[in-house]
């Protein structure tokens, strides 16, 4: 049942993202990342943190695709749908992509290696559940990076709409 | 020595700079027509101190004193000070009267020139330069003196600097003279390092030390004090206008007449010959170098007396005859008879600036003349102008040497210490020098009897008008100075200097040499009678040597192709060197081909590179996509 | 407080005048050029200060301030001045006030910019002459091309960004080989300190290529031939000010560090490498000289006259003896006058005609009496007139090198003939002949350049007559400074 | 029993898709959204360290990553927008005024 799940869920990402890779139109292709994400959410839920998965639900799809929809329809690109999808010369790109998979298979082979040292799964620590321990953790040790992550928020928040608004006033514009 | 008398040495030459500076800076505005009065008080001034000063020195006093120290650094330390003998106060007295009368005569001559105050601003300051030249105690004041005349020497010479030829006879005064003032420089700098002073005193009491040391200069052997010599010497015969850096002189004719009368007749171009009187006891123990003077001059004054002849530019004869007259000096002085020299070089200064003015009191009718220097539009002025003939003739006569005059007892002098001298060169030096006597008489009357004889021919250019005689500020200046003229002779200057020159001069007694002096001056006389014969007599006589000899009065002419030389030989390959080779070739392309050569490379190399950014941003994926293989490589096979 | 540390008010004085111009509204532009004018004017005061309280008896450092600065690396901050480096922060500064005047009416745009890079330029060359830490003095040393790279680049002429970068790439190229010999030096013996290097002593072998490195740096700033050719173009491009700083202080920076860093830190090498560098700077002199004949533009001209002087303070320097050092020492502050005023003369003209050919002119004496007598005098201090400042430098130079090598000598008093050639034929291009009609209607001086020029002329003279004024204060160090070389 | 190199499988072949996107894309929005997927690749393989060796720190950069892929869209996207708004050009290739 276990795998079963695994496997439904590895399946639908790789194949949405596959969707999201090759489709024309860029509405499908945020509807596709949409797909992924949420079936990411699950997986996350089945790798024991129901509350990343919420988050991912509620960050991911909620806000970010949100947003990506937005300015998909912002700028109206119907018309851009009929055009190539990938770049023009790239067969140079291509090569050396072929080499990046090479590479890539080359570090699965050494994967056994790799995950030898997860063989054993080690208990949670008592007296908590594992949302327990990483919200202590989060506001504990990890307070400080916490916060940063409020200011990059709030940083991006106000490049955002500082960015935009200069463009509305034309006459600074040159400068 | 009291203060008073030093207070009254050091103002001899500041007044004149004083004068000279406020004209500078107030005449154009303030003073204008009145700029004279400044420098002319000046001088006057000084020249009463001078005569005072000279008082003292006749009852035997010299004074050495510094003002203050110029620069003093370790071993080297020299002051601006002043060393009055009789020698320098023989100078003294002799550029101070001069540079009065001659004030005084500008005053007319240069009236409504738009430089008025200019001109007597550098005048001025000229007389400053020249007494710090000769009153120094230290050879470095007097280098300063030396340049400093040079300069304005520069300056008169340039003064009517819009002509092309004023500024390029200025320029080429000032360089020909740098090229002797770097032998000069270079000789005190070996005077200095083999005596370690530069004062006077120093350098003659350390002379032994130098006395028969050899030193290696430039790869070759010389002995010391005739290197020294030698190089000083080449500043003497750069300021003195002696072959081969002869060439500014008569080029510097393009200055004012006084100027040339002051400065290249009278007083800076004699420094030289008062350089190497005042060392003489440094050129006493070279014979070499005095050789070396001995047949430079005698070279000068052969040259120079063959040229003036042929000229037909007033100024240019009188000017080729300042540089044989020069060339008498050093004959003298190569023969170690510095107080003959002297004495000639006092003398004619009187005369020479006498012809100087003379003439120019002559250009100053013919002002208005395309070229009021040429003698061919002369002639018969002797009914016009008669006070400038009867000075002009006193003048010619003086440096003939006609007996009475002042150019005779110092000519004789010369000839007969040369004749007399122990050095194997005197008699060649007196053979000539009789020759050069012959001719200086020759072209002397030539010009006496072409300018104030004959029928006038400068009916043209005056519309049947007659040329008017100077005015009285001009005629008086030239009647004082004939007197001088005159008289000089009278005065017994090589005994008055015996006390400085230590050298026992020549005195020409009646009878012992008189065929020697008889024959000097049958040889005056007949350059006399010869000028009669050809310019006066048989006046178709003078095309004779033209035709017979086109070759050699071609020569004449042109001067000896000295300039043609200089600028085939040095000046053209100075500007081929600084054009091509320099600039051209080695700067444009040697250094900066590299510079930019290097440059270019590395654009070359950053061009190949930047065609890497091509703007898409895919690409800049895939580059670092790169970086992650390169990583992985790295990681997975270079561990 | 004051007295103990009169170099940092000196050097940072100007700070305050950036200050108070940076808030200054830019349309302000009086204002702007009264402060900067009196900023500096002030600092000009406070060096005089600092020549009155010096004693001429000392030959060590003095009015020296130490601080720690960057404790991770050892660097202080450093700062003293002897002999040899004091005359040159009042002449800095000096240097500065003028180009203040000078450039009052002819920096037309981007006037509070200009001012700005004035003012921190007078810091950067206050610092490098006051630095005694090996450290700071880099940091000087480069923050000194900033405002000139901008000064060139911003108001200078036609060609002035091939020339900006020319000039600093050139330097900058120069400054690497002296950083990297800095960095051994610290590495060696953890310390940038100039008065503890000066007790090192190391290896001739590595000693002859750590003097490589300083004297590259140096030599390209001086610059000596064969690295000279950035100078006439950046000269030629530059605005007034510019040139004028460049050939007042800067070139003179590269000898500056010869002095100070070179001889007493490498004096083998000094020793070895003397032969060399003696014959180069011959070469600079003829070669600049030769060079000169052949400009056809008036500052270039004086440019290349820069790299003919700069060859006699590197003869007088190499020669290793107290007159021709001092006579080096000297001939800096002269170039520094005379050549700086060259260049103000120059740009009066330019202002007013804005074409630097000389064949475009012509009798100019005729029209501008003035003018012509000014650039006259600044015209024979430059071929060494005795009288001028000129002439005791030179004078000083070529006696204290005859002492060591007489041929070398004989070559470099060439160059003074060569000198009087190129001056004299410009003065004459310039101001004597037929009145050119370019120049007919030109206006007099100005208020501003008389002020700017005349101090120039008072040098001219009172080094000319008395150097005792300048002389005396390097007796003792550069004794001292020969004690390394024995 | 699901063993951890699957996860890892699943997140390179991710990671994989998400790079070929960046690679060849030439849509702008989409090579955005393709970090999106690179990013989500990343997400998949610390829950997985994390849920296997039992500590919760792969948890806290599941959450910063996605905090940081957020702000990270806004940004990008108000690039976009600002680019389409300036030029009317969304495609990498029409826009290269950093060609060197």
């Amino acid at each position: 049942m276990e795998k079963l799940v695994f496997y439904y869920l590895a399946f639908a990402m790789i194949a949405s993202g596959i969707g999201a890779v090759v489709s024309r139109n860029p509405v499908h292709t945020v509807l596709f990342v949409l797909g992924l994400v949420l079936h990411q959410a699950l997986l996350l839920f089945t790798l024991g943190s129901e509350f990343l998965a919420a988050v991912q639900v509620i960050v991911y799809a909620g806000a970010v695709l949100v947003l990506f929809l937005f300015v998909v329809y912002l700028i109206n690109l119907k018309k851009e749908t009929l055009k190539r999808r990938f770049i023009k010369n790239f067969s140079p790109c291509f090569l050396i992509f072929l080499l990046f998979t090479l590479i890539v298979v080359k570090t699965l082979l050494f994967l056994p290696a790799l995950t030898s040292h997860f063989k054993a799964r080690l208990p949670f620590p008592k007296g908590g559940s594992p949302l327990y321990f990483m919200a202590k953790n989060l506001f504990q040790t990890y307070l400080f990076q916490f916060e940063l992550i409020g200011v990059v928020l709030l940083v991006v928040v106000l490049g955002a709409v500082f960015l935009l608004r200069r463009l509305d006033n034309p006459s600074e514009e040159g400068k | 020595m009291g203060a008073e008398i030093k207070i009254i040495i050091a103002a001899i030459p500041i007044l004149p700079l004083l004068a000279s500076v406020i004209t500078l800076i107030l005449g154009r505005r303030f003073f204008k027509e009145a700029s004279f009065v400044l420098p002319v008080l000046g001088i006057l001034i000084s020249f009463f101190f001078s005569l005072f000063v000279l008082s003292q020195v006749l009852h035997g006093k010299t004074f050495e004193f510094d003002l203050f120290a110029w620069i003093v650094s370790d071993s080297l330390k020299v002051g601006f000070g002043f060393l009055i003998d009789s020698l320098s106060i023989m100078m003294v007295c002799m550029v101070l009267s001069l540079s009065l009368l001659i004030h005084i005569y500008s005053i007319g001559y240069m009236e409504g020139d738009p430089g008025f105050y200019r001109f007597f601003a550098y005048i001025s300051l000229f007389t400053f330069s020249m007494l710090a030249l000769v009153m120094s105690n230290n050879l470095l004041q007097l280098y300063l003196g030396w340049e400093a005349v040079g300069l304005c020497s520069y300056l008169l010479i340039g003064f009517w600097y819009e002509k092309k030829s004023a500024a390029d006879a200025a320029k080429k005064a000032f360089i020909v003279n740098r090229i002797g003032d770097f032998g000069f420089a270079l000789g005190i700098f070996l005077l200095f390092s083999a005596v370690g002073g530069l004062y006077y005193h120093q350098v003659f009491d350390n002379l032994p030390l130098i006395q028969g040391k050899t030193i290696s200069f430039l790869g070759i052997k010389w002995s010391l004090p005739f290197l020294i010599s030698f190089l000083l010497f080449m500043g003497a015969m750069g300021k003195s206008a002696q072959v081969p850096l002869h060439v500014w002189l008569p080029d510097a004719m393009e200055g004012p007449t006084p100027v040339s009368a002051l400065i290249h007749a009278a007083t800076m171009v004699t420094a030289g010959v008062f350089m190497v009187a005042r060392l003489h006891p440094l050129y006493l123990i070279s014979p070499g170098a005095l050789e070396l003077v001995a047949l430079t001059g005698t070279f000068t004054c052969f040259m120079a007396a063959t040229i003036a002849p042929t000229q037909f530019d007033i100024k240019r004869v009188i000017a080729y005859s300042t540089l044989s007259q020069l060339g008498y000096m050093f004959m003298a002085c190569g023969v170690g008879a510095f107080a003959a020299g002297m004495f000639h070089l006092f003398t004619h200064a009187y005369f020479k600036a006498l012809l100087f003015l003379a003439a120019g009191s002559v250009i100053h009718a013919f002002h208005h003349a395309p070229d009021p220097n040429d003698i061919r539009i002369m002639g018969g002025l002797r009914k016009y102008m008669p006070y400038t003939f009867f000075t002009f003739l006193i003048g010619a006569l003086a440096l003939s040497g006609f007996p009475g005059f002042s150019g005779f007892f110092s000519k004789e002098g010369i000839l007969i210490s040369a004749y007399l001298s122990p050095y194997p060169w005197g008699k060649l030096v007196w053979l000539v020098g009789v020759f050069v006597a012959f001719l200086t008489s020759f072209y002397s009357f030539r010009l006496v009897f072409v300018v104030f004889f004959g029928e006038f021919r400068g009916g043209s250019i005056f519309h049947g008008e007659k040329p008017h005689e100077s005015p009285l500020v001009m005629v008086i200046p030239l009647m004082l100075i004939s007197v001088g003229a005159i008289f000089a002779g009278y005065l017994d200057i090589p005994g008055f200097l015996k006390s400085t020159l230590a050298h026992e001069p020549v005195h020409p007694h009646h009878g012992e040499h008189f065929f020697q002096n008889l024959l000097a001056l049958i040889a005056g006389l007949s350059g006399i009678l010869v000028a009669w014969w050809v310019y006066i007599k048989n006046p178709e006589l003078k095309e004779l040597f033209p035709r017979k000899f086109p070759g050699i009065y071609r020569f004449l002419y042109n001067k000896w192709w000295f300039d043609e030389v200089y600028h085939e030989v040095i000046v053209k390959p100075v500007l081929f060197l600084s054009r091509r080779l320099v600039v051209g070739f080695s700067d444009l392309f040697v250094i900066e081909g590299i510079v930019n050569g290097s440059a270019r490379v590395v654009g070359g190399i950053a061009g190949a590179f930047r065609r890497v950014h091509t703007g898409i941003v895919n690409h800049y994926a895939v580059f670092t996509l790169i970086g992650i293989i390169i990583y992985l490589l790295v990681f997975f096979y270079l561990k | 407080m004051f007295k103990a540390h009169l170099l940092s008010w000196i050097l940072w004085f100007p700070l305050l005048g950036i200050i108070l111009v940076w808030f200054v509204p830019r349309d302000k532009v009086r204002l702007i050029k009264w402060i900067t004018f009196l900023a500096l004017l002030f600092d000009l005061v406070l060096s005089c200060v600092l020549l009155k309280d010096f004693n001429f008896a000392e030959s060590g450092f003095q009015f020296v301030e130490k601080a720690n600065w960057i404790e991770l690396i050892n660097a202080k901050y450093f700062l003293g001045v002897d002999g040899i480096s004091v005359l040159f922060v009042p002449l800095s500064v000096l240097v500065s006030v003028l180009c203040v005047l000078i450039s009052w009416d002819s920096i037309k745009y981007r006037v509070k910019e200009f001012y700005l890079c004035l003012l921190f330029t007078n810091i950067a060359m206050v610092g490098v002459f006051c630095a005694l830490d090996l450290f700071l003095f880099y940091v000087f040393w480069e923050a000194m091309l900033i405002p000139l790279y901008l000064i060139i680049g911003i108001w200078g002429g036609p060609r002035r960004i091939y020339a900006t970068l020319k000039f600093f790439l050139y330097t900058f190229f120069g400054s690497i080989f002296m950083f990297v010999a800095i960095l051994y030096l610290f590495i060696k013996t953890g310390t940038f300190d100039y008065l503890e290097l000066s007790r090192h002593s190391f290896p001739i072998e590595v000693e002859k290529l750590l003097f490589l490195g300083f004297a590259f740096a140096f030599a390209v700033k001086i610059p000596m031939w064969p690295v000279h050719t950035w100078l006439p173009d950046a000269h030629t491009e530059a605005p007034t000010a510019g040139s004028v700083i460049l050939a007042g202080i800067l070139i003179k920076i590269g000898a500056y560090g010869l002095l100070r860093f070179c001889l007493p830190l490498f004096p083998h090498a000094s020793l070895y490498f003397s032969k060399l560098i003696l014959i180069l700077s011959v070469i600079a002199i003829i070669y600049g000289g030769l060079a000169c004949l052949a400009q056809e533009d008036l500052k270039r001209l004086i440019a290349y006259s820069s790299v003919s002087h700069m060859g006699f303070v590197t003869l007088g320097i190499f020669s290793f003896n107290p007159v021709a050092i001092k006579g080096a020492i000297l001939q800096m502050i002269n170039h520094g006058i005379v050549t700086g005023a060259l260049f103000m003369c120059v740009g009066i003209i330019y202002d007013r005609t804005k074409t630097r050919q000389i064949s475009y002119y012509g009798g100019l004496a005729s029209t501008m009496p003035f003018y012509a007598a000014l650039f006259m005098i600044f015209t024979l201090a430059s071929i060494g007139l005795p009288g001028t400042n000129g002439f005791v430098g030179e004078f000083m130079i070529l006696l204290g090198t005859f002492l060591k090598c007489k041929a070398i000598v004989f070559f470099a008093a060439l160059g003074v003939i060569i000198g009087a050639a190129y001056m004299l034929w410009l003065y004459q291009r310039v101001f004597f002949q037929n009145v050119s009609e370019n120049v007919k209607n030109l206006p007099g001086l100005k208020f501003n350049e008389i002020a700017a020029v005349l101090p120039m002329v008072f040098f001219v003279f009172l080094i000319g007559l008395y150097p005792k004024v300048v002389l005396a204060f390097m007796d003792t160090s550069v004794k001292a400074l020969l004690l390394y070389l024995k | 029993m699901i063993p951890f190199s699957y996860y890892v499988i699943l997140a390179i072949t991710l990671i994989f898709i998400g790079i070929f996107g960046m690679v060849f894309r030439r849509n702008l929005i989409v090579m955005c959204a393709c970090i999106e997927i690179v990013i989500n690749a990343l997400i998949v393989l610390f829950a997985a360290i994390s849920y296997f060796h039992r500590d919760t720190t792969g948890y806290i950069v599941v959450f910063f990553l996605i905090a940081m892929a957020a702000a990270e869209a806004a940004v990008g996207l108000t690039l976009i927008v600002l680019l389409y708004k300036k030029q009317r050009a969304i495609h990498s290739e029409e826009v290269s005024e950093l060609k060197g």
